[in-house]
């Protein structure tokens, strides 16, 4: 599993780094880069969001990342390098909460992996975001049932659907 | 048997150690637990809503259980509610 | 146009820089980044690839970049922050060719703006690329026409018809 | 018309200084001066595929022109080959 990086980076001790995630997928043998950069906006649904707490399930977060690996591979094809990265604990404003890179030969299958990357991550990687407003107030956000379809360690790889046609506001 | 449930996420609020200890039948299957589940949060907190419940996987530390899966032996679960990372 | 920055950078005086990107293209409303990176690789339809010159005509490329935004925005809205650079010169193995990345306020915005970018860039903007192989040889890469479409430079932006499905080996 | 035509991509292998000097009639449009540079080359390069040169845009610095266009004032022109950035 050289060809992918899966980290959870607690925001007391690290930062996620774009630069060491495009480190780790480049390679001789590619042409195309897709990066990601998920940030703490300061705004959502009307409200003015001060930070973002994020909760990660960490033992399962991992394997739902060796998860997407294995899908992505199956989705675009070898060659392929991946990193996928999340930030745990209490995000400033700007703040990084999720990398996601891919490297390829070509520019399609980077794009393409990238995006399957962050889509399967948003709807089957057990985090959760807490935002915190400007009046003080707090809240988790809405989001996917894990229950509603088989989450990503359980597919098959060959022949998966993806979800990537299917995105959420968040 | 005794059941011990890790909370994440919005479930947090459910209980401010993080986990609650549940008592259920013998020979329960996941769907069932999430039903006693459902009842128990009912009389234990206003803070969570029955919906996020419903919504809620329970895992191990390994893998995720279908509500026909039966409870592991050793009674230790995880209570995942709708997800929102990235 | 603060919200564009469109630039060609000579090999010989300095190289392109994905953080300048990110940071150029980051903004407090913006939870999405999407950052292509083009990177010369060692090989290319069978032949070991030891380097690429690029020629721009650097006029008409800054203008390609200019209609790139504006299709751009025309096409994922407002806001958006839009980051185009092409590296021009002697190129060795794993350089950096080309940068694009676009900041939106969600992440379907930012992948749509930024495949849009590279994929307008590498069929419309007027640079050529130079291929040097192991064994000494040089051979100018087969392309795309400007003949044939009407330029990005020339389009209406709005009802403006992307090339994105149409992807080229190249 | 005298016309200073500059050369890029694979063009540049037609002639060493980057450009080409080419003697077309006045009132010639841009459709006509591509079959003036078509037969031009031929005699002038091996270098240059006819493919590549009727697949070249003319263009000034500010605007690629179309084969209806009349040859700008100054005879100042650029030919782009098809392009392969990226």
């Amino acid at each position: 599993m050289e060809d992918l990086y899966a980290g959870i980076v607690d925001i007391r001790t690290a930062r996620l780094d774009p630069a060491a995630a495009l480190a780790f997928v480049s390679d001789a043998r590619f042409g195309g880069i897709a990066l990601f950069v998920g940030r703490v906006r300061n705004h959502n649904l009307g409200r003015i969001v001060t930070g973002i707490t994020y909760d990660l399930f960490e033992p399962l977060v991992l394997k739902t990342f060796r998860a997407i690996d294995v899908r992505a591979r199956a989705e675009v094809g070898e060659p392929l390098k991946l990193y996928v990265a999340h930030a745990k604990g209490d995000l400033g404003l700007e703040d990084l909460a999720v990398l996601v890179a891919a490297g390829t030969p070509h520019r399609d299958e980077a794009f393409r992996a990238c995006r399957l990357a962050i889509e399967v991550l948003k709807h089957e990687a057990p985090i959760w975001k807490q935002e915190h407003y400007l009046d003080g107030d707090s809240g988790w956000s809405e989001g996917c049932s894990l229950c509603e379809a088989a989450p990503a360690t359980e597919r098959a790889p060959a022949g998966s659907h993806t979800n990537v046609g299917h995105v959420h506001g968040h | 048997m005794n059941l011990h449930l890790a909370l994440y996420g919005a479930l947090r609020d459910a209980d401010p150690t993080g986990y609650l200890e549940l008592e259920v039948p013998e020979g329960c299957t996941i769907g069932e637990l999430r039903e006693h589940l459902v009842a128990f949060l009912k009389t234990h907190t206003s803070q969570v809503s029955e919906s996020a419940v419903r919504g809620s996987a329970l895992a191990t530390t390994d893998t995720i259980l279908h509500d026909h899966d039966s409870i592991p032996r050793n009674g230790e679960l995880v209570i995942l509610p709708p997800v929102s990372g990235g």
